[in-house]
């Protein structure tokens, strides 16, 4: 846990100005704005970000970052998604940071770390490659190897095969991609430019966008390899699980922020000559809720916690599969009971409620849902130890 | 022109109907993803109308079909199983039987022909912004001014109203007497003036509902239907086949087959966990249909249903929205795209059933409102 | 449907009678002192039901009995069970009745049916053989071929095996005992008293009990063997399924009980100065409580129907798994809401919740629980049928 | 004797204190299925009471261990980790602490040793049959006659008060005041003339709890502890550990360890459907116990709980309510056996657990209450 006074202090310093920055510069209509219109988020906007520092908040200071922790992370992308900014920064930072973090030692990587940083590149991570995403896994819950596939011809990569789901889609200005390398895994570095390479938009529940990517015997250079084998199988599950972890915290954000409009709405709306909310049957279910948003909080804290202090990988990914499968679950349920504490003005596309329970769509069908969540907890042999640990 | 249906076999008059709609219902609009535009069902509905078929609820001597209850399902029965959508109906389900119940002469001769030919369409003013299942709280108000009433308020959820020529309307007025006691039924012509139609986008990006502002809008006193301040008497004359429809299995059973669908495309019948929580609402799609066919027989019988009915409407809206759930859960990592998902042999709108589902449970009277029905009338409960 | 209106006048009656006679020959407080006392339920008892002419109800005439459907014998059950009388109607009556009628060519299964339906036999159906009783069922969800086998020697036949949860337990006369003979089924009627074979009884829930039954080497006639083959399967299986049936009908009665005194309870029982049936939570819990009592009934009364009129096989099969997977669910959900309305009081022995709540978990664990029928529904290819079927 | 366990590590302490439990608590107790009587853990009570481990919680002057809060919860974590039943401990839990700070010296010094030397068992005399979990409600009633009050009326579900020696009392000293205001707090000696003791069987057949009739029952004024009327706040100040006990995943941890079992036992786990079944609610008790572990982080900070924490009681007895019917579930045919199920490779008890879970949300205030209490003061929704 974060004893330590002085971080605990920072952390509430920088929760004040995420918070203050996000009210200020992002009011819900600004990504009621950019819905559906490419790529889906402003890039100026990105740039306030970056301006901030957040883009390299968790990068090294020896890439040009701040070194800082998940802990930070999350007060930064909770602030943000309370407003359901739509700008990619878990997808980009976070997903596609962590990988080229961990492959900085390949040049490429190193200088592309660096830019993200800056903000002035956005790479994606690309590695499913089927409708529901579930090929993604192996039958032990661990990322499964990719058909796309990367041949090497004189010095030469040539990479053949397809990618789907890809956040934040066309906007991204290149992709960390998964490929078979003589029969082991390979993350390539795709600039989104490269010649064979086809981007299809997918627009989202939430008016933002995914792509998916065709890639017809793309030419690349062989340092475009960014890493391969066990290094980039560490590299890939570290990063995803943070990715889990902390689209877990963008999660809780938007279920806490649907709980505390539905409780404006529960506490002024007037039916039958009194409160709804005093309602009982009501009450009782909002405090369902409340109970799902504690235990949210709690389990990403505890993984908060044990990624920071670096935990082996095992539990890394079970708590990052619990996080997911939680709060992917408990965000549905909770747009779904907001929608019907609301009543129809709830349903409406005027009334901000919308733009949370469409976040929550996206977010909860990204990287894998709470049922695959839940699957790959078992498969990854969670459900069998022994729960009674307290200390 | 004048068969008499209700003499025709049961069996008979269901291949009849089916027969038709198969012919002529455009295949295009079969199973809507959301309610259609007049400029959609125009043509179909003039066909209907040409066939004498517009209002089988309706008396023959009225222009109706004069189906009894069992052969009126049958009708709407076999609408459902082919997918028709509606048109703005509720001229034929609502005003219609209300004047031929409370109209006076005049109102029934001026309005019912029009209903028929298609030339007015209804909308329903009844729920306002500050009373949504509190109905009886509505103020929009009516007073009297020489020959006019003088209508002021807001109506909203009105389903379509862009596209009605006509509205009827609760309206308060009597102010000092208790909620459902002052309150009076009015018919209005759309294009009065003062009457602003606002339509309200919903999250799934459609505009089935509208806003209707009221701005002194002088209406005929003849328009009033029936006794002045007895409009919610009259209003309540107007449920019963409404409050089964609401319980109708048609939408669960529409979407447990799209859960089907999907699951054979992605190959999900391989997974007994997707096996098993589809078995478990396809049962209650099943079990919903048996109950539903009690209520039906109750009808067909010529019985008038009670507040059971309500029961209907719970497990149904309930059901579809937890089959919604399961759809949207089944697409994975695409369960959160817009439009069609493209499975290669077919596609499937996830997100329009996620959302038509979600409002279920609200419409035609909260779930909440519902239980609090059966919770005292039915199992007698103290309020 | 029940369109013949004498019928219907002659069900009214029955059911009437039915009422009368189980609300002043069996008060609960009489189930309560057979509790835990083998046999678990009074023969005396059951000459009275036999007096009334219910042991032959299902019996066709020319056995003895008086051949009338199950929509009768579903009046019967119904009243019985409203009381928790805890005699083996259905096990006695139901399954091994039908039983022994499918298989009344054979003499000994003819002169068994007459006795039983003059009150003075009780036989039993012996065919689950695994802790579970999954195993009794092969993976599309009939019924599975038994372990226990049958060997022919000299004409004399042999029976050695295991069967598990059989009720009435140590009281029948005798078992029908679903076995191998040349590797078919085979139905063969073992008497109570044979050499080889022991009974160990096992307490139930309710205080009834269920026997496990050891065959050592049980020596028979050959003219035991009710049937075999093709016969025995069809003959089981409609047994089987008409008795899911008649047990659905068994926990509706339970679970109609349980919200009757649940609904007198939070009527009259006042607390913070309210009768807490006015709290709007319990309300709405009650309401989802007769939904699923609604559900049931409906059911149920579409799968006595299609079986009184005689539906083909796999029909009769799903409706009769669906009955017993929405009852057996049901009937346990109303026992936990019903204890949680009572508060603490519906916990204690000496109120009578108790012995509804535990005869509902008798039920619904006897002959595959709802989880299992709901399994059995999707593989016996039920839940890939069209649900679209008003007409 | 007189350690300072608080100066000690923490993992120090923790290894002495489960050390001494694995040593000396005899094995055949460990997991009791229902509350042990006195007869049965009295032994060990004794044993405890001899290291002078019995009161944790009190003061080191007045003979407990004197735990810090961060201590105390290593204690309660060790005795629950290995199985340790509870002996009559309302003594120490309640009497204890709250002469301590309400109750007079000679009180203290009357009571407070004898607790200690397990001369005195104290039950606790609060509920009333009329007065469930609306406990202001209480009927019973203590009137001045001379030197004494004079106390009539019923307690129920007092636990294991066949075993007690004494009874402390919430009754009514004024039946003009507000509900909560004419409360007074007594004790009493259970050989006093006018109690009786009635056993309760329950479901389940065991005798936990039981009625305590009390007939015209003189109790000496001395007996009063604190102000006269003051009963209900005296009551209130000892909430406190108790209110987290009822919210710890201990309970759930036990049943899906023998759902685990089951599974293992009966090849369950080749199904993807119980996995299916059984990690949800293994995921529910772990994301229960991280809930408990930050509600205990506030207590090892010395800070208070406030009224959130009936969030964890909710949410425990809950899971713990789905973990005893999926047990339930997954024996099939054996589901309903009463006592031990035999699976060959060990024994499992499965209507134990079923019987234990049922009333788990209504004992310590029902959920119903502690809903109501989670959405009016703290998510301050209005009454």
């Amino acid at each position: 846990m974060l004893e330590d006074e002085a971080r605990l202090e920072q952390l509430n310093m920088l929760r004040a100005n995420a918070t203050r920055f996000a009210d200020r510069n992002s009011p819900p209509c600004r990504a009621r704005a950019l819905r559906g219109v490419p790529p889906g988020f402003d890039r100026q906007f990105w740039q306030s970000i970056a301006s901030q520092g957040w883009t390299g908040l968790l990068v090294p200071e020896v890439y040009g970052g701040h070194g800082l922790g998940f802990a930070e992370m999350a007060e930064v992308v909770s602030s943000l998604s309370v407003q359901v900014a739509p700008e990619p920064v878990t997808p980009v930072l976070v997903f596609a940071g962590r990988l080229l973090e961990a492959c900085a030692e390949n040049a490429i990587a190193h200088s592309l770390l660096g830019e993200m940083a800056h903000g002035h590149s956005l790479p994606a991570v690309a590695w499913q490659e089927d409708t529901t995403g579930v090929s993604g896994f192996d039958a032990n819950g661990h990322l499964a190897t990719p058909a796309t596939s990367c041949q090497v011809d004189s010095g030469r990569l040539r990479l053949s095969g397809c990618k789907r789901h890809v956040r934040p889609g066309a906007a991204a200005d290149g992709y960390v991609v998964t490929a078979q390398l003589t029969e082991r895994l390979a993350l390539v570095w795709v600039p989104s430019a490269s010649v064979g390479l086809t981007c299809e938009s997918e627009l989202l529940a939430d008016g933002s966008f995914a792509a998916k990517l065709v890639f017809a015997q793309v030419d690349l250079p062989f340092g475009n390899v960014l890493a391969t084998d066990e290094a980039a199988q560490s590299a890939l599950a570290a990063a995803y699980d943070a990715t889990l972890v902390i689209a877990g915290v963008e999660l809780l954000a938007l279920l806490r922020q649907m709980l505390t409009m539905s409780l404006d709405y529960l506490r002024t709306r007037t039916q039958f000559g009194k409160a709804i909310g005093s309602f009982q049957s009501l009450q009782h279910r909002a405090v369902d809720l409340l109970i799902q948003q504690e235990l949210c909080s709690a389990v990403i804290a505890q993984a908060i916690a044990a990624t920071d202090a670096g935990c082996d990988a095992k539990e890394r990914a079970l708590l990052a599969a619990r996080v997911k499968a939680r709060c992917s679950d408990a965000a549905l349920c909770a747009a779904r009971e907001a929608v019907q504490f609301h009543g129809a003005i709830g349903f409406t596309d005027e009334y901000d409620l919308g733009l949370y329970l469409q976040r929550a769509l996206v977010l909860a069908a990204w990287l894998g849902n709470g049922s695959i969540q839940r699957w790959r907890f078992s498969a990854l042999g969670g459900h069998l130890r022994s729960t009674g640990a307290l200390e | 022109m004048s068969i008499d249906w209700n003499a025709m076999e049961t069996e008979v008059f269901r291949t009849t109907v089916r027969q038709f709609f198969e012919t002529h219902y455009p295949p295009e609009l079969r199973y809507p993803k959301r309610r259609l535009r007049w400029a959609e069902i125009r043509d179909w509905t003039l066909q209907l109308a040409r066939q004498g078929w517009l209002a089988p609820n309706w008396p023959v001597c009225y222009g109706g079909m004069g189906l009894s209850p069992d052969k009126l399902i049958v009708f709407i029965e076999e609408q459902e199983r082919h997918g028709v959508g509606r048109f703005p109906d509720m001229g034929v389900l609502m005003v219609g039987p209300l004047l031929i119940r409370h109209g006076s002469p005049a109102q029934r001769e001026h309005y019912l022909p029009r209903i028929l030919a298609c030339g007015h369409l209804w909308c329903q003013g009844y729920s306002e912004p500050d009373s949504g299942s509190d109905l009886a709280s509505l103020r929009t108000e009516a007073v009297v001014e020489g020959d006019d009433f003088v209508v002021s308020g807001r109506k909203i959820w009105t389903t379509l109203a862009q596209d009605a020529t006509h509205i009827f309307l609760l309206v308060r007025t009597d102010k000092q007497a208790k909620r459902q006691e002052g309150i009076s039924f009015l018919l209005a012509d759309m294009k009065t003036p003062g009457i602003t139609v606002r339509p309200i986008r919903n999250i799934a990006g459609n505009e089935d509902f509208c806003e209707v502002l009221l701005d002194r809008v002088r209406v005929p006193q003849t328009n009033l239907v029936g006794q002045i301040n007895d409009g919610w008497t009259i209003a309540k004359t107007l449920l019963g086949f409404e409050r089964i429809h609401l319980g109708s299995p048609k939408q669960s059973e529409y979407a447990i087959a799209r859960v089907r669908e999907a699951g054979e495309w992605l190959g999900l019948f391989e997974d007994p966990v997707f096996v098993d929580r589809y078995t478990r609402l396809a049962l209650d799609v099943a079990d919903l249909a048996a109950l539903y066919a009690r209520f039906v027989d109750q009808l067909k019988r010529g019985e008038t249903l009670g507040p059971d009915v309500s029961m209907l409407k719970i497990f149904a809206t309930e059901t579809y929205s937890r089959i919604a759930d399961l759809l949207v859960d089944s697409f994975g990592s695409s369960g959160a795209y817009q439009g069609d998902v493209d499975l290669g042999c077919g596609r499937i709108d996830v997100l329009t059933t996620y959302y038509n589902a979600r409002p279920a449970p609200i419409y035609g009277g909260s779930n909440e409102v519902q239980r609090n029905i059966v919770a005292t009338q039915v199992l007698q409960l103290p309020r």
